[in-house]
């Protein structure tokens, strides 16, 4: 396979694979040696450290240099050899370097957050575990063990969901999150099933890459051709669709996605890592590895479905009150964005935002597990009985956790996608290619751009009003339990160097020098399949517009929610008519537009639990019942045919005991009548 | 003239009543009787078609042999009915079924 | 000494030993009897090393390509007009029945292992269960009907006795159902065995035989005889080899088992001590995959290759009804059972496609359901003997009392619903694929069963994660409150060492298949070349 | 009469040259005298004497038939001016009745209840001695004349055993039973002989003219005329519709009788079918009757109405009695094959049924002894008790039933493949019915005969420790008819081949 390979691609491989190891060994050290040692924590820490380093190493020889495939005879099975290697190309050493990198500070962070819970030696063994399957996930070069790791990525992070598996929500959630991500699972290898049935090979890199088999392939008279193999086009659907299961469950995507608010049942952190940054980025990632695969009708479908659930999911995010929730519909969101924009042909942008997502969401999780942490804190030290997530009893914390503020406020800008972050360039690129597809498509499609835009706009009304009711205002708790006793801060250097790391992460230069304009981002030209745009109208139109109303939106948040502080401040002049001006267009849109959209939101919500919540636990009830029924079936037919043949050996045999009645003569003349009546027979039939 | 067919008919008429006798009567004396009747019908036959068996005989002998054989299950089921009498008190067939199913 | 003899027979001669050795010295008779497993065990393994693989080694349907071989005339009886019956001892292996020999020899000593928990008629129990071990061995390495019928026959009685005796409280019941249904399996296939015999003449001695490899060759039959391919014969009307398929097909169906001749299983395994119930499993379901392959897809091809269609729609009726059943059961063992079922399915599904990678997977699935099956019963056996319970809503919150046996349990139980990187994934993803395939292979199986099929992988993780979440998850809840608790003690070293091998096993072979793909690949492509070329004859 | 003259010296020198033939049953005669005068010389004590001088008279008696193998290398070989046929299968037949009553004459004193018949059991031996001759004949007869003697002499000898025990209720009834069934039978097949002899003018079944007359004469009172024999033969083989006695009879009689009937009889009435069948099946323009189909519809009714009531038995021997009127119907499968190699696979079978059977009864008869009961359901836990005894009855149903490894299973493979062999060339749907009813009847056959290991093994009771009055010589007995039967499972061709 690799006879001609220089020895700087084998080290290169070998640091791809130490770095893929080195989790891996962690995790079984921690297993088999450190049961309950507080040493686990650092073991998987360094772990993730050097392979961090060694995959920024492999990035940087990789990144735009050449791809390396390397791989090595796993089975034989028929006549199909079946290899295990390593895929290493732009895709895979960007999500390598960003999983690897992102985990680092979360693992950091997770030494102090998890170092007073009792389950602390497993915590960083699931934790270990995941990080190597998710790097694994991205480096494999073939279709079964994508789908292997897949799967194991999904399993640790059913683990990790139910990592206090003494709560019952935990082990409800993470049962949910592990059914439907295996419904994807399905989707998935069927899928992978058809493609091998159709191109006899698992080989991402012959299957993907440019003129390989599935470009090669056609679709003609209704027949799905690929050398000699024909098959009904609708298989060719199938798996696309079997695909998308997967993306939609592992990437949260409508309908498949409520497992993902569940899923914040586990430890924060593991939210930051998994459920926000790495793994849910996963199923984008599956549709970047097999898009050729896709063809028009369907990225379109893709499209609809990625904006429906960002918009979707915006709505939802507005009324919540769960610090985790919120942010958990956010990503959901995001993922919709990304997802959108794989529908839409911007390839190279969605994985930009991917990677942009990965580090600001994470760097909010992490922001909120501080926050939580600390009111949980409090709650523990005055003996309350409240939800150390409900935002409702926040506010005021940006003088407690100063650090933690300007870390939210950062990521928050990045999500809302305001210049000078990195969301800013990610975002706008996504939006601005969306109108140039729509206008391209034609009119009908500007409704996706245009829902990705108002998207965008409730995202900063939500993050705008959760950075509010946290760290603005007064503490709610305060007014709520006068005299109870507050300590608490930013915590020490392990949850502030994470902070600190992300932050800068989320800014726009580790992307772009430019901070305006997505275009001139490295990442881009990184990513095969980007062409580069013409200079158009919406360059310049839609960043401009989108964060001007953003702003305003913002606004009307802080108004909405900071409000009576303006009232008090501001009783008279020209600032308290305006003031009171805006408070006409506040109340309009507070009737109108608040309200509708809250009410949208509600509904949403409503429908989200109830309608498509509803559906799964329809389809578990409808699997008990068809369960019921074949048991019933089992117990009462097929038994029961058994024991109706045991009945009629009973009933044949008590007629022939039927003669035996102790009477000789009775004996003598049943004799002679069967004597008789054979005869009768033999005369009447045989003659 | 008495034809074979004259024969044939008077032993069937016998081997018949024979029949019914066993299947009818409360007596297992009569049922031996009727055992006899039976057991005589084939012996007229036997001696009937016998005539027309010149070389061996066989019909007459057979006849000699089967009338012995009665009389010597006769004998031995005389014997088994005495020994039911002594048991039961009873010869009627009837009534004498503790084996059953 | 041929080695296969020696495997098959080692366990008699200690079952003999134990026979003769006075009841005061019982609590030696485990010891014998493990003793007799793992030199099994050791037997076997060394066969496995020196098993040659290639396709001058493929077997199947040439004699001289088995190995390990022995041929002893056995019986040999003149029929006068109808020519001589040849009945010989005739074992040798082939790649088919090499590992999963191997897979039995180590559920035999598990089992050995778990009949620890037997405490009343040691010497029968032993005894018994070495006579059976002797008859599962022996099926699998039969190349001769007679003797394979002989073998096949022969773990009825003991598995009667094993379930009747030291059973649960339905034990009667359940022994002879199982006994009932098996030999209704068999007594036909004694009369398909009977005509095929009569059909085959061994061409070099002129002999009708019994040996299995010449039915498989068309030439060997009579002109005009019933199973003859050229001739044609009816049987009530239905052509004579289809109706010895079916024939056949329905004994092993039983066993292995496929719905709806399946409800022997459930009260089987439930009634069934835990060693007994390992043995059901681990081994007697797959010697129906293994009839199913062997003998009714290599003696009647051109019928398997025509009923294709129907053995796959039982497989996946099979995977969905078994698992839905199962996702029903509140008692463990009883959900277990009909998880068997549901995978066992996928033996048959893999074997209708007849395609390499479906027969393949089929064979690793049966090998991997030995190992996985062998350990989930093992573990049920471990908390039933605890308290003597096993319905699933009397336990709660299991992981906190004992937290290494549910690291088991979540092995065993992720294991089976086909998580990567246990044997288990492989071996379905590969029966899904090899019956996916099938259509534009060969155009036996539709499309849509695979697809089916692969949603049953989706139930058993329902049935499991339910279990998983409602008797270990949570706050500890026990039906037996304290004394329960004080009950339940982790697994100990002796239960330890059974599933720790079990577990590394399963893994082994998933992350690498070709521990057993290896040894199977040039016979299962052997079988499929053969399959297809019966046509040509 | 005159011109008979010259035949007589024929026929003198024929019954004079026959007699070598004759040898084992001249040596039976002897042997009979011998116990009867032994009986009368020696008065009470002689049954231990009558027993062993029988046995002994056995074993010669064995050799002597032995020995008759050389004589009838060149064929069969017709005795007494046509009365009867020494052949290699008769030869073979005839084995087995020696070697079964042998085993049977030694355990009719193991039985506590008939030993403790106060007439004692000399006059049993003598009986039984005398039985043997009647079975001799039965197997070689080939003249209707000897066909309905031997029967008659087998049946007289059976009707004493029977009522053996006159002090018993049972016995005596069973007596009545049987005695008026069987002569009732005897006197329906004496008429269909008659009729026979009518329409073939002959009662030689072998000399040509019979078959060939009656192909000529009225198909419907041809039949009518066999159907009356076969009633007869039937009350021997016990196959249905004559099969109504076999219950009772065999319930009331003492064990060792029960096995005495349940065997003998009727492996000589299966050589006597054949015989009487022969003649007629190998007849080229035989029709009208047919031979096959009505066997093989009895056979199937049989296997059906024996193996099904005997599901709802719990006493032991009547249990025992239904499932041999279903093995009946077994052997009549191989029977129909007309052909040498079902009837090797006959007499296997008979001799694996007789030794079962025998064993079975035996142990049926050891727990009767030791804990005095007869019911199935008694037997609970039994088998803990009596570990050896309690195997024996496992292995030995094991063979009835027919399951590997045992000699039933050899067996009922022998017949299978016989009828199928037959099967390939015709393809009669009467032997493809037999065949499934055969195997089906196998499986209803376990419903049943696994009672008794239920019982044994799988019930659990408080053993009530009782005193033990044990006797080895049954378990002994039926120990080593086991191991046979096991060792002819493994090795059927130490048998077959000279079968």
């Amino acid at each position: 396979m690799n006879k001609a390979l220089p020895y700087q691609d084998i080290q290169t491989v070998c640091f791809a694979i130490a770095a893929v190891v080195l989790p891996f060994a962690a995790f079984v050290i921690n297993f088999l040696f450190l049961g309950k040692s507080k040493l686990s924590g650092w073991v998987s820490t360094v772990a993730i450290l050097v392979s961090s380093i060694l995959s920024v190493i492999v990035f940087t020889r990789v990144w735009n240099v050449q791809q390396i495939h390397v791989k090595h005879l796993w089975f034989i099975i028929g006549d199909n050899t079946l290899y295990t290697g390593i895929l290493l190309n732009n895709l895979s050493v960007l999500m390598l370097g960003l999983v690897s990198v992102i985990a680092l500070p979360v693992h950091i962070y997770s030494t102090a957050y998890m170092k007073d819970d009792a389950g602390y030696s497993r915590y960083f063994q699931y934790l270990s575990f995941f990080c190597f399957s998710m790097l694994a996930l991205v480096v494999m070069d073939n279709l079964i063990l994508l789908y292997a790791f897949w799967e194991l990525v999904g399993f640790s992070s059913y683990l990790l969901i139910g990592f206090w598996f003494d709560r019952a929500t935990a082990v409800q959630a993470n049962k949910k999150a592990f059914i439907i991500n295996r419904i994807g699972d399905i989707g998935l290898l069927t899928a992978i099933i058809i493609l091998f049935n159709q191109y006899h090979t698992f080989d991402i890199a012959q299957l993907f890459k440019d003129g390989g088999l599935i470009a090669s392939s056609t679709i003609n008279n209704g027949l799905w051709i690929s050398g000699t193999t024909l098959t009904p086009v609708v298989w060719q659907y199938i798996a696309c669709i079997g695909i998308f299961l997967g993306v939609a469950a592992k990437s949260a995507q409508f309908p498949l996605h409520t497992w993902l608010p569940d899923a914040m049942e586990g430890p924060t952190s593991v939210s930051a890592l998994i459920h926000a940054a790495t793994m849910v980025a996963a199923g984008v990632f599956l549709l970047g590895r097999v898009y050729p695969l896709f063809n028009e009708a369907e990225l379109t479908t893709l499209a609809v479905i990625g904006c429906f659930t960002a918009f979707m999911a915006a709505t939802i995010a507005l009324t919540q009150n769960d610090l985790k929730r919120i942010l958990a519909y956010s990503t959901i969101s995001q993922l919709g964005y990304m997802v959108m924009a794989m529908g839409i042909g911007a390839y190279a942008t969605s994985l930009f935002h991917l990677v942009t997502h990965a580090f600001f969401k994470c760097l909010l999780f992490l922001s909120a597990g501080i926050v939580i942490h600390q009111i949980k804190h409090i709650k523990e030290d005055n003996h309350l009985n409240i939800d150390p997530q409900d935002i409702a009893n926040m506010g005021g914390l940006r003088k407690k956790l100063p650090l933690t503020f300007i870390a939210t406020l950062i990521g928050g800008l990045a999500l809302i996608g305001l210049p000078l972050t990195s969301g800013y360039l990610s975002k706008e690129g996504i939006l601005v290619q969306a109108f140039e597809w729509a206008e391209h498509k034609g009119s009908a499609y500007m409704l996706l751009p245009v829902l990705a835009s108002i998207t965008s706009w409730l995202t900063a009304f939500y993050v705008a009003r959760l950075i509010l009711k946290v760290f603005y205002g007064d503490m709610h708790l305060l007014t709520l339990h006068p005299g109870i006793k507050i300590h608490i801060g930013d915590g020490g250097w392990r949850y502030k160097l994470p902070l600190v790391l992300l932050s800068l992460c989320c800014l726009f230069p580790l992307f772009s020098l430019n901070p305006l304009s997505h275009t001139q981002s490295w990442l881009l030209y990184g990513l095969s399949s980007y062409k580069g745009y013409t200079e158009s109208i919406f360059e310049i139109i839609v960043p401009v517009v989108v964060n001007v109303l953003s702003l305003v939106v913002m606004y009307y948040a802080y108004i909405i929610y900071i409000k009576q502080s303006i009232w008090v401040s501001s009783q008279t002049g020209l600032l308290y008519r305006i003031s009171f001006n805006e408070w006409y267009i506040d109340r309009f849109y507070n009737c109108v537009v608040v309200k509708f959209v809250l009410a949208l939101s509600d509904m949403t919500f409503w429908f989200d639990r109830k309608v498509i919540d509803g559906f799964v636990n329809l389809l578990e009830k409808i699997g008990v019942f068809i369960a019921g029924i074949a048991s019933w079936c089992d117990r009462y037919i097929v038994d029961g045919i058994l024991h109706l043949s045991a009945a009629i050996v009973q009933a044949i045999g008590g007629f022939a005991r039927r003669f035996q009645n102790g009477k000789v003569q009775y004996y003598l003349f049943s004799m002679l009548l069967a004597v008789i009546v054979v005869f009768i027979l033999k005369i009447l039939i045989w003659n | 003239m008495i034809t074979l067919t004259d024969f044939m008919i008077v032993s069937a008429v016998l081997f018949c009543t024979g029949m019914f006798v066993i299947i009818s009567k409360k007596n297992s004396i009569q049922i031996l009787i009727g055992i006899e009747l039976m057991l005589n019908a084939a012996i007229l036959n036997l001696v009937a078609f016998g005539k027309y068996d010149r070389i061996n005989n066989s019909g007459q002998m057979f006849a000699l042999f089967a009338i012995v054989l009665a009389a010597a299950t006769t004998a031995v089921a005389l014997a088994i009915i005495l020994n039911v009498y002594k048991q039961y008190k009873t010869i009627d067939p009837d009534k004498i079924k503790q084996l059953k199913d | 000494m041929n080695i296969l003899t020696l495997l098959i027979f080692t366990p008699v001669l200690f079952g003999l030993i134990i026979l003769l050795l006075p009841s005061s010295m019982r609590a030696s008779f485990k010891y014998i009897t493990l003793l007799a497993t793992l030199l099994q065990l050791g037997f076997s393994i060394w066969m496995y090393l020196n098993f040659k693989t290639g396709a001058s080694y493929a077997g199947i349907n040439h004699e001289e390509q088995f190995q390990f071989v022995q041929k002893l005339p056995w019986i040999s009886l003149d029929l006068g007009g109808a020519g001589k019956m040849q009945i010989e001892y005739f074992v040798g292996i082939d790649g088919i029945s090499v590992t999963l020999l191997v897979m039995t020899s180590l559920v035999l000593v598990i089992a050995a292992i778990a009949s620890w928990e037997i405490t009343s008629n040691l010497k029968g129990f032993f005894a018994l269960f070495l006579l059976l071990d002797m008859a599962v061995v022996g099926v699998f390495c039969a190349l001769d009907f007679f003797l394979f019928y002989t073998f096949y026959e022969l773990m009825l009685l003991p598995l009667y006795f094993l379930i009747g005796m030291w059973g649960g409280a339905r034990r009667e019941y359940a022994a002879i159902k199982f006994f009932l249904y098996t030999l209704f399996g068999s007594v036909f296939m004694l009369l398909v065995m009977v005509g095929l015999y009569l059909s085959v003449k061994d061409p070099i001695t002129g002999n009708h035989t019994f040996n299995m490899i010449q039915m498989m060759n068309p030439k060997n039959y009579i002109d005009g005889s019933v199973f003859s391919i050229l001739s044609h014969q009816t049987i009530l009307g239905m052509p004579a080899r289809t109706v010895g398929f079916v024939v056949l097909f329905i004994a092993f169906a039983i066993k292995v088992p496929v719905v709806p001749l399946h409800t022997w299983l459930p009260d089987a395994h439930v009634e069934a001590p835990t060693p007994v119930s390992i043995i059901l499993a681990g081994i007697l379901l797959k010697i129906g995959g293994y009839g199913i392959i062997r003998i009714c897809t290599g003696i009647f091809p051109d019928v398997a290759y025509s009923g294709a269609y129907w053995l796959g729609l039982l497989g996946v009726i099979s995977i969905l009804y078994g698992a839905f059943n199962a996702l029903a059961q509140r008692d463990l063992k009883r959900m277990i059972a009909y998880s068997s079922v549901s995978h066992m399915g996928f033996v048959l599904l893999g074997i209708a496609s007849q395609t390499a990678e479906g027969i393949s997977g089929a064979v690793l699935q049966m090998v991997s359901h030995g190992f996985l099956s062998t350990m989930l019963f093992f573990l049920v056996g471990v908390i039933y003997n605890r308290v003597h319970d096993r319905d699933i809503y009397n336990f709660r919150g299991l992981g906190t009392l004992m937290p290494k046996y549910t690291v088991y349990v979540m092995v065993a139980f992720f294991a089976s619903l086909g998580l990567p990187g246990f044997s288990a994934f492989v071996a379905e993803a590969f029966s899904l694929a090899g019956a996916f395939k099938s259509h534009n292979v060969n155009g036996l199986l539709p499309y849509w069963m695979a697809v089916c099929g692969s949603v049953g992988i989706l139930l058993s993780a329902a049935y499991f994660l339910w279990t998983l979440q409602r008797m270990f998850f949570g706050t500890v809840s026990l039906k037996g409150g304290d004394i329960w608790k004080i009950a339940l003690t982790d697994i100990n070293w002796r239960e330890t060492a059974t599933l720790l091998p079990l577990a590394l096993i399963a893994l082994t072979l998933g992350v690498m298949p070709s521990l057993v793909l290896g040894k199977i690949n040039d016979s299962v492509l052997a079988l499929v070349q053969f399959t297809q070329n019966v046509f040509h004859y | 009469m005159k011109y008979l003259f010259p035949d007589i010296s024929n026929q003198l020198s024929n019954a004079l040259g026959s007699i070598p033939f004759f040898m084992p049953e001249i040596y039976i005669t002897v042997l009979f005298v011998l116990v009867i005068v032994t009986d009368l010389l020696f008065g009470k004590n002689s049954a231990r004497l009558c027993r062993t001088i029988a046995c002994a008279g056995m074993v010669v008696v064995i050799f002597k038939d032995l020995q008759q193998f050389e004589q009838i290398l060149s064929g069969g070989h017709f005795l007494f001016g046509s009365m009867l046929l020494l052949h290699r299968t008769a030869i073979v037949f005839k084995l087995i009745i020696d070697l079964l009553s042998f085993i049977l004459l030694l355990y009719f004193e193991w039985d506590h209840r008939l030993k403790a018949h106060k007439k004692g059991l000399s006059d049993l031996y003598t009986i039984v001695v005398g039985s043997v001759l009647g079975l001799h004949l039965m197997i070689m007869a080939v003249n209707l004349l000897s066909i309905y003697l031997a029967i008659e002499f087998v049946s007289l000898a059976s009707y004493l055993l029977v009522a053996y025990r006159s002090e018993n209720a049972f016995s005596t009834e069973a007596g009545l039973k049987y005695v008026l069934f069987g002569a009732a039978s005897s006197a329906v097949m004496l008429y269909g002989i008659s009729l026979l002899y009518g329409f073939g003018g002959t009662l030689d079944l072998f000399s040509g003219h019979m078959a060939e007359r009656l192909a000529q004469v009225n198909t419907m009172s041809v039949s009518f005329a066999i159907v009356l024999v076969l009633a007869g033969i039937g009350f021997k083989l016990s196959f249905v519709p004559a099969h109504f006695w076999v219950p009772d009879v065999y319930e009331g009689a003492a064990t060792p009788v029960t096995a005495y009937l349940s065997t003998l009889p009727k492996i000589a009435a299966f050589a006597l079918l054949v015989n009487f069948v022969t003649p007629f099946v190998f007849y080229d323009h035989w029709k009208g009757f047919d031979f096959r189909l009505v066997l093989s519809a009895i056979g199937i009714l049989t296997m059906i109405a024996g193996n099904f009531a005997a599901v709802l038995q719990s006493n032991v021997k009547r249990m025992l009695a239904y499932s041999g009127i279903g093995h009946t119907g077994f052997a009549l499968m191989a029977l129909v094959t007309f052909t040498p190699q079902g009837l090797s696979a006959l007499t296997y079978y008979l001799l694996m049924y007789g030794l079962a059977n025998i064993a079975a009864l035996a142990l049926a008869n050891y727990f009767e002894n030791a804990e005095g009961i007869t019911d199935v359901k008694d037997y609970k836990g039994l088998g803990f008790k009596y570990p050896l005894a309690s195997v024996c009855f496992v292995v030995v149903l094991i063979s009835l039933t027919g399951l590997p490894v045992s000699a039933g299973f050899t067996g009922k493979l022998f017949v299978f493949s016989a009828v199928y062999s037959i099967y390939q060339q015709n393809h009669d749907v009467w032997l493809l019915a037999l065949l499934i009813t055969g195997a089906l009847t196998t499986v209803v056959a376990l419903f049943y005969y696994i009672k008794v290991p239920l019982n044994l093994f799988l019930k659990r009771t408080e053993l009530i420790v009782s005193e033990n009055k044990w006797s080895y010589n049954l378990v002994i007995l039926s120990t080593m008819i086991a191991i046979a039967l096991i060792i002819f499972g493994i090795f059927p061709d130490l048998l077959i081949k000279y079968m």
